[in-house]
């Protein structure tokens, strides 16, 4: 039984060591914080200048001063901090995020990720930060079905749509598996979601999937 | 005695030329200067610049000074979201000229801008569509682009509070781009929620500095918001 | 949970390295991390280059662990004040290197760093001897020097209060380098007047959250500076 | 009678307007700051993260906390705002100081300023900031005695000693005169002090001294 969006999003949490700085991108990516047990503390960042974002407000409770960079209300934590958009960009360029957690429409065995436009004819896509975070933070996961609505393997050998970044993923976590993306040898199999065969896998995956040596 | 509060809309919007870039802050509804864009729509400059996060939603406020065809190009890092209609309309006609900018690349072109520094290196859209036509050098064994600064004529942004001499504080996450785009801006005018004595900003609390803000206009945003 | 307090100097100093180089936070006495370099110079690290405002005065702190030989290069904007005995007996014996930088192009290579810019141009210095040797550009009419992104392996900063988190205050005139050295060393060391407990700094109120900094030691520099 | 210190920086004060922000440099410079009535206001910058800078405290009300870029105690005004040095010096090199009042050695006809090094074989010149503040200021000023002590013109052809920056002085005020520094003509006669003459000014200048038009 391949993983539904809450386990998958839950998988994922499952990796975050306590103390880590994290971005999550808009969508699933936001449904992980959901997972991390209160006692672990992970520090949760947003683009639009937070540190230490805490989960949605009662809908009684919502503050219209604060909302993450998917643009729904936020709560803080103690220990938050604000700051403003040229200084919140210097904690993701400079590499003081431990990891980002986006989706994408395609992720490469070499690590590029396609995640902004969906044709080179798109002439007009909203790229926001993703190349930022991708090109900043110390480790990027994605986090995204297996295929397309149709099927079609979303991992692939080389993207086909405009790149967001080259060669920065090192992980994907999909419905059927979690995989790390190693330099000079590609997708390697880190786990199946329960009862996913490797043959499904590779069948659903447009390049070569590795076994761990 | 210095003081930077004008009596009214007029008063805040004099002098802006058709032609001007205009940086205006914001991040969603949150930071926006609201009453300075509809300000700005009825003080009739056009064919202007307009640099912001979004490119407007609905068909008010920037998507309404859009769509009354004063707007010639918008730099932006995010032109489609839920309800940009507007724009998607005029870009479709080709009726506006559309500049993407990678967020953290714009908010650091308009920091530039505000600091002195014409040009700098980034990772960012190294090696995308974004960086093409751009000049790219090797640093630390990673490719990087040049991107050159990003100065507005006029920054319009929203603090919290503000006193006469126009330091200012912002709420929550109102920050965002308005401390930056106040820097970088030949004129900058913010709209604020409370205007306090001098003093009553404490020197640690400051987040804008007055030496770069040139006119506060007071705006009560009402009941929810206060 | 998260707790970068630290127990001892011994802690805060761990893994320090030979050859590294150390950010050193203060301008004149205020914001100066004295009790960390006390502990640098017992910690024992050599070889060195140390980025700082000034090159050390009298026989104490940066001056002494120059006079001990550990170390091989300063770059400061400031090498020449009122007492900087050390740095002068060193520089013309030949046993010390250095690096002048103006004072703002060090402030902005540190937050280069920090902000993940490998370069950067600037007009200060250009057509001066400090900016020999160095690329030169023109923008909007008037040269510019290229100047590289200037990591530390650590930074020795002071504050003023510190949770355990790492997010920080200053006070006074105390933020002055230490707030962007915090951002561009592999490792960040505080040492702080006060340890509160998290959440007791509003979030509008951190100027350097904690993700810049790894460990926090308090040192209470007594009533005067209380 | 040409004027005292204390005159020179009184004549620099009479022409800073209210509402300018201004830097004034290390030693003679600072005793502006004494001669602005308390009625202007006039916004001090200091470089180590300082704009509203106030009088010296009385002995007994000195905040250790609180020093000046020549690293004296200082107070703050009401209005006064704080911040880190590379936002201090963005303010500086992002031209958004009215006013910048510096000491030199030697001030060119053509706008040059040395006040840094002594000569081209002095290794180790203290720099500070004063490269920031003559490439960023809108405007900078120079508040210098007339000659060196030994009697020679600090206001010169071409500067002997290393340049801190070029082009960059609009106006020089020294014991004998205020002197306009204008692009393509030199430099030009605004005010002898009281007593003193045209041809003892031209005298003790090493370049040519203008009338106003």
């Amino acid at each position: 039984m391949p993983f539904d969006r809450t386990a998958m999003a839950a998988r994922v949490a499952e990796d975050i060591p306590e103390g880590w700085f994290v971005n999550l991108g808009i969508g699933m990516p936001t449904m992980v914080a959901d997972h991390i047990p209160p006692e672990r503390e992970v520090i949760f960042h947003s683009e639009n200048g937070i540190l230490g974002m805490g989960p949605a407000p009662a809908p009684d409770a919502v503050d219209p001063w604060l909302i993450n960079a998917g643009k729904q209300p936020v709560t803080l934590v103690p220990g938050a901090s604000l700051f403003h958009h040229a200084d919140s960009f210097a904690i993701i360029r400079g590499g003081h995020l431990d990891l980002c957690v986006l989706g994408a429409f395609e992720v490469a065995a070499n690590g590029d990720i396609a995640n902004w436009a969906t044709s080179e004819n798109d002439s007009a896509p909203a790229v926001g930060g993703a190349m930022d975070l991708t090109a900043g933070a110390k480790r990027l996961w994605v986090l995204m079905e297996h295929t397309t609505k149709d099927g079609r393997p979303k991992l692939v050998e080389t993207c086909s749509y405009p790149l967001t970044a080259a060669g920065v993923v090192s992980r994907v976590y999909t419905n059927l598996a979690v995989l790390e993306v190693v330099k000079g040898r590609g997708f390697v199999l880190a786990e199946a979601a329960p009862g996913v065969s490797v043959e499904e896998i590779r069948a659903k995956t447009a390049a070569p999937v590795w076994l761990p040596a | 005695m210095i003081d930077k509060i004008v009596r009214d809309m007029a008063e805040a919007m004099a002098g802006i030329a058709d032609g001007s870039t205009v940086l205006i802050g914001g991040f969603g509804s949150v930071g926006q200067p609201d009453a300075l864009i509809e300000g700005l729509i009825e003080q009739g400059a056009k064919d202007l610049t307009v640099v912001a996060n979004n490119a407007g939603t609905g068909r008010v406020g920037l998507a309404r000074l859009m769509e009354l065809g004063r707007v010639r190009k918008i730099i932006c890092s995010y032109p489609r979201s839920a309800g940009s209609v507007v724009f998607e309309e005029l870009y479709r006609a080709g009726k506006i000229e559309l500049e993407i900018v990678p967020q953290g690349t714009l908010a650091e072109r308009i920091r530039a801008a505000g600091a002195g520094i014409p040009a700098f290196f980034t990772p960012t859209a190294a090696g995308t569509r974004l960086g093409q036509g751009k000049e790219v050098r090797e640093f630390n064994g990673r490719p990087h682009v040049l991107e050159t600064a990003l100065p507005g004529d006029v920054a319009l942004i929203e603090a919290w509070a503000a006193d006469r001499w126009g330091n200012l504080t912002y709420r929550g996450s109102g920050r965002n781009f308005n401390p930056v785009m106040a820097t970088a801006a030949k004129l900058t005018i913010a709209q604020a929620q409370h205007i306090v004595p001098l003093g009553a900003i404490a020197p640690d609390a400051v987040i804008t500095p007055g030496v770069f803000v040139d006119r506060v206009i007071r705006v009560d945003r009402g009941a929810p918001w206060a």
